[in-house]
């Protein structure tokens, strides 16, 4: 008997079934990975398919990185494919790139996202602008992966989620998975990408536990997915936020508010049609991200919504996001930086004129 | 403390007090740390913390050689560089517990404590990510003509970022009294050295034109002396210089790194703890040159030990920081 | 006869006064000065004011930077506070801030913008979070003085405007003048603020002259400017863009819509209630900036505007900013990548519904 | 072009072709660069260039020793890479006008020429921002085992970024094909080199374990011999090189930098153009072994003026690529 058909396309029409496998786990079939499992079955099958896919990375090769996400990489591939590197993440996020310009399919490994800080340049002044400044003569497959989220108690430089800067850059694309079954799907269609690709990683959702069907499946950059459908209120919700975005839509429906809940999946290409759509359909919008809310993805993806939407608004779009201040260590302090559950349902409720 | 040169026989007494002292802040510093790893294995700990254990000799030593008012910076393995420079325990335990009475009000942690009362700059949870700032504490000593000292204290991993490199040129430019001390403990996290680091250490620092001097980091006198000679050099304004001390650290990269064997093996760290045990060593030097003897050392021992475990216990009860003091502290 | 008093607070009932000085050359007894003259004179005061006040950068000293904003300081202030590095803005970003953090109050110089991805480091992961995740013990008073614009036929890697990314990041000031006045008044604020700023200056910029009053006055953060009054669209526009949109405003005079143009001069700390206020009067908002559009400043200020205007509004707030594609060379493409007067005029054309 | 080894008396033949091929491109590269400056002064090119006059010999020494598909990395003053490598001066002129017809579509202009017929991955206005890409077509090199060698061309300024120590360290470990190339004409735009740049240069390299040589950038024998074996060293698998090359650039820094007074002296200029100019250096070799006459020079001269005077006009003829062409190409 045949696996069901997984592979999703560009196709709006076709999301609703990535969204079954996303959002529930009664499919049958389907086997329940945790997210950092999805990761490393992706990275496994796309180097038992292309022998020019590598990783370099500190730490990733015996120790598999400090969050084991890549245990067990080294043993089948070896130690040429999996490529311990020095604590030089400007220098090996270089050689990426122009391995990536001469035939290597390199994916390189940024521990913890606050040390993108240290490879910018390589980023965004290299990967980002060598297919368009050498007028579309070389490419830049290039994956980059790197972690975000806090309430590790990681403190401040150890728990940002700065996507927002490379969304700002063009000839990048940027990826944020949320669920097991999204990561794998996203990280296929990444590796496969002839363009640098920044793909971020909660690092809270290593071990969060979803279905991943074992056929084989991509799921295309730019298309947003429907985690949960509603009426009243539209939350749209990136990376680690999704889990937080629907524990809100728990929380609404005791109050008789219908909340869809949308995950963007990549915020570069940006699907704003289906968030647009949705916006309308429901009237009232909510976005949140784990980045600082000021200047962050939220304002970018708040203002499409509030023009494409303008007309059928009930009221603003809201936004949550970091509290502007860097990261605290202490727990009560480091939990009032973040969106909750409780923290959107109430924004919800305040926008949908609740008490 | 004093800055130190080159002694004679006449100031023996200074010298074995100094022993005492280093001793004392070596014995300090380890029994601060087994609290730590105690208070994560009983989760009583938020997050994770990097244990100095075994390599006590290399901050005692260069600090002991520094001024009240000198600068260090210090790692995300820090907790014996503040120490070192005379933090007090129990502010730093309630730092790492993420208390308000926290050195940094509990906004820093483990990987954050700074304190300008000592000098310390701040750890940094960044791999030299102080090597800037460090250089900017010595041109501020240069510029306002302070005449003080900065340590700027770093793993061999940091070798691996050229920021390094940046500075320590400028350094030279600039003829900057900054002492850049590497602790090369063999690992980067779960890598060895040999496997990130081609050439020879000590041949860069030189090719930048820094006085370059390597020092068993076991031995708190030779890290003292090595670094009383290079602080006091730089000092008299000969510029900035680069040390190298070898070392290891006892325990795992951080308090939650306890299946060590992919990367190292026992016997590995066995010959460590048994042989190179600084706070052994020193104990057997004193001993043996019948400078102090085991029932004194058995009394600062349990001095100290009363002192961390009423440390531990004021920060275990001291209270957090309430929610709104998220927002403090952003900008002065 | 004393001179006017020009120093501003942060009163925003005093604005109107800075809003005179810069947008009219007809008040008496103020010099013409260009913008580099300006920033020139602001840093000449603060140094002799204050001896711990010191420049660091490439070729600042004899060459007075490759665009001569600096010449001369050396010359009275001597090479032991105007500092020539070697091109290592890492190196010389992160000195300046243990210099800042001990006693001095260096003023950074990244010749251009596009290599604030090599000290993104420096000031994210320690300039802004020092003070924070010192418990408030340490500060760091440091000013790191940056370029950005296109239209100079520099091609992407010396032509962005990335102030976007520092907006997004707490613990930082970002400050970008539009005209002599603002920046030689908000630099002297920067170099006595406690805090890390990153100052912004349009290349394109140097030259234009403009008032600048021979007293002394500084100008607070957070505090916008009122470029031009109007009652049918707001043109909310930085840096160089202030200057697109008072072009835009002629054009749109000419049609009979009255445009007011406002500077928010920081992005952070930001002004909201003066764009907000305009907006509600107005009904209709357009924000431009010169960085790429999408994840850029206009997001947020969009975002704030659409949120604090939402049921005065008329339309949906537009926005224009840089092309979402690396900044070409070619000056027909070039050109076709920014904001002009004409695409800022017939944006206003659109919201105001005339044809 | 073939890989050179130690040549014997035997092939002298082959060793005089080559030397007038190399003068051959020297005046290409000298030629080509004029009529920048001359486009630049007619106010007929967009922005500004950097012009490679007086370096000429370190470009064409080094891609001498270079196979056709062995790839180099570029800099600012990139010119003379490009030509040394095989680049067209039509297409790099059209490029430099921001002509349709450029190597990049007028999208780079002078600081981006890239070319993958000739190995060119593109020139970079990021001082050393290309010591990470070289270095990864380095690592393709022996991943890919395709046995390639890669040059990193560079000017001494980029001494003072990190990166460059952390692409060395990883080359060395990893003994990549690349050759670091540096090119000390003495100026980092308008401040010496002197001034920023502390230590030994040598020495940074040999620090990493690199193979590194200095050699008289004006003597393009010198270059070629010099390069040829640390490029064959790099194919044999035996690890990158640093190759620092001692030369001088004859024009300011820019086309616009005209008054250089403040920064360098009429007299070192002079010094500098009259006794170390590379194309004078090798004709005046030429002759005096009897390897060519001048009347021969004189011809490849004059052959050469009539091809850019060609290249320039076509260029000039060409046509603007459309406005909606900027949004083309962003990605692959
Ligand atoms: C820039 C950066 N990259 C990576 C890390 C993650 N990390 C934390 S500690 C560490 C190893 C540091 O090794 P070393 O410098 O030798 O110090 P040690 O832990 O041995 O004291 C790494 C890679 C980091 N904190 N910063
Ligand atoms: C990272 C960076 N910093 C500064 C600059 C501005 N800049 C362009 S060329 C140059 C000097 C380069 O000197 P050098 O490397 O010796 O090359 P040369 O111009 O002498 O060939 C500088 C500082 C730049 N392009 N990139
Ligand atoms: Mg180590
Ligand atoms: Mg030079």
């Amino acid at each position: 008997m045949p696996e069901p058909e997984h592979k999703a396309t560009a196709e709006h029409a076709e999301t609703a079934e990535n969204r079954s496998f996303s959002a529930s786990s009664a499919v049958t079939k389907v086997r329940e990975l945790s997210f950092a499992e999805a990761i490393r079955e992706a990275l496994a099958e796309e180097m038992r398919r292309d022998s020019r896919v590598c990783i370099l990375g500190e730490d990733v090769a015996e120790a598999g990185t400090p969050f084991k996400v890549l245990s067990g990489l080294v043993e089948e591939f070896g130690k040429e494919r999996v490529i311990d590197t020095p604590i030089s993440e400007a220098g090996f996020t270089g050689v990426g790139v122009g391995a990536a310009m001469t035939g290597v399919r390199p994916v390189v490994d940024i521990m913890f996202g606050d040390f993108l800080t240290l490879v910018m340049d390589q980023l965004v002044n290299q990967a980002a602008k060598v297919h368009y400044m050498s007028g579309g003569t070389w490419k830049v497959p290039l994956v980059v992966r790197a972690t975000l989220g806090a309430t590790r108690r990681s403190a401040a430089q150890h728990s940002q989620s700065l996507h927002a800067w490379l969304s700002h850059v063009p000839g990048l694309k940027v990826v944020l998975p949320s669920t097991p079954y999204d990561a794998k799907g996203l990280l296929k269609t990444a590796i496969r990408d002839d363009n640098p690709v920044v793909f971020f990683e909660d690092k809270m959702t290593y071990k969060m536990k979803g279905p991943v069907p074992s056929d084989e499946y991509t799921i295309p950059f730019g298309v947003a997915d429907i985690k949960r459908e509603g009426r009243d209120v539209t939350i749209v919700a990136t990376s680690s936020m999704v889990q937080v975005a629907l524990g809100a839509a728990t929380l609404l429906d005791e109050v008789g508010i219908s909340a869809e809940v949308i995950d963007p999946r990549t915020t570069w290409p940006l699907d704003e049609r289906t968030l647009v759509e949705s916006a309308k359909k429901t009237s009232r919008a909510i976005v949140v991200d784990e980045g600082y809310l000021r200047y962050g993805v939220t304002a970018e993806i708040a203002s499409v919504i509030a023009e494409g939407a303008f007309y059928h608004l009930d009221g603003p779009v809201m936004r949550l996001g970091a509290m502007h201040v860097p990261i605290p260590f202490s727990p009560p302090l480091e939990d009032a930086t973040v969106p909750t559950d409780r923290s959107v349902f109430e924004a919800a409720c305040k926008l949908c004129k609740r008490p | 403390m004093t800055t130190a040169t080159n002694r004679s026989a006449a100031d023996s007494a200074t010298a074995v007090e100094r022993l005492i002292r280093m001793y004392r802040r070596m014995v300090a510093i380890r029994l601060f740390e087994e609290r730590v790893n105690d208070l994560y294995t009983r989760a009583l700990m938020p997050g994770l913390a990097h244990l100095y254990i075994g390599e006590e000799a290399v901050a005692v030593g260069i600090c002991e050689a520094l001024a009240g008012d000198d600068y260090i910076t210090s790692t995300h393995r820090g907790h014996g560089h503040c120490l070192a420079k005379g933090a007090s325990a129990d502010r730093m335990f309630a730092e790492l517990l993420g208390k308000k009475s926290g050195y940094c009000k509990g906004k820093g942690g483990s990987m954050h404590i700074a304190d300008p009362t000592t000098g310390n700059l701040g750890a940094n949870a960044i791999v030299a990510g102080s090597a800037g700032i460090a250089t900017g504490a010595a041109f501020s000593s240069k510029y306002l003509r302070t005449n003080r000292v900065v340590v700027c204290f770093f793993g061999e991993g940091a070798l691996g970022q050229g920021v390094l490199y940046e500075a320590m040129n400028l350094a030279q430019l600039w003829k900057l009294p900054v002492i850049y001390a590497c602790e090369n403990n063999l690992y980067n996290e779960y890598t060895h050295y040999s496997e990130t680091t081609a050439g020879e250490i000590l041949a860069r620092p030189a090719a930048f034109g820094l006085a370059a001097e390597s020092v068993d980091g076991q031995d708190v006198r030779a890290v003292y002396g090595t670094a009383a000679r290079l602080v006091d050099r730089a000092r008299r304004g000969e510029g900035p210089a680069f040390l190298l001390s070898n070392t290891y650290r006892f325990r795992g990269h951080h308090v939650g790194d306890v299946s060590r064997d992919y990367y190292r093996t026992k016997q590995e760290e066995q010959r460590w703890m048994v042989e190179r045990d600084p706070i052994t060593i020193l104990a057997d030097g004193l001993i043996e040159r019948n400078l102090a003897d085991r029932a004194q050392l058995d009394r600062i021992h349990s001095e100290l030990t009363s002192e961390m475990n009423a440390a531990v216990e004021s920060a275990l009860a001291a209270p957090y920081p309430t929610p709104d003091e998220a927002e403090q502290d952003v900008y002065a």
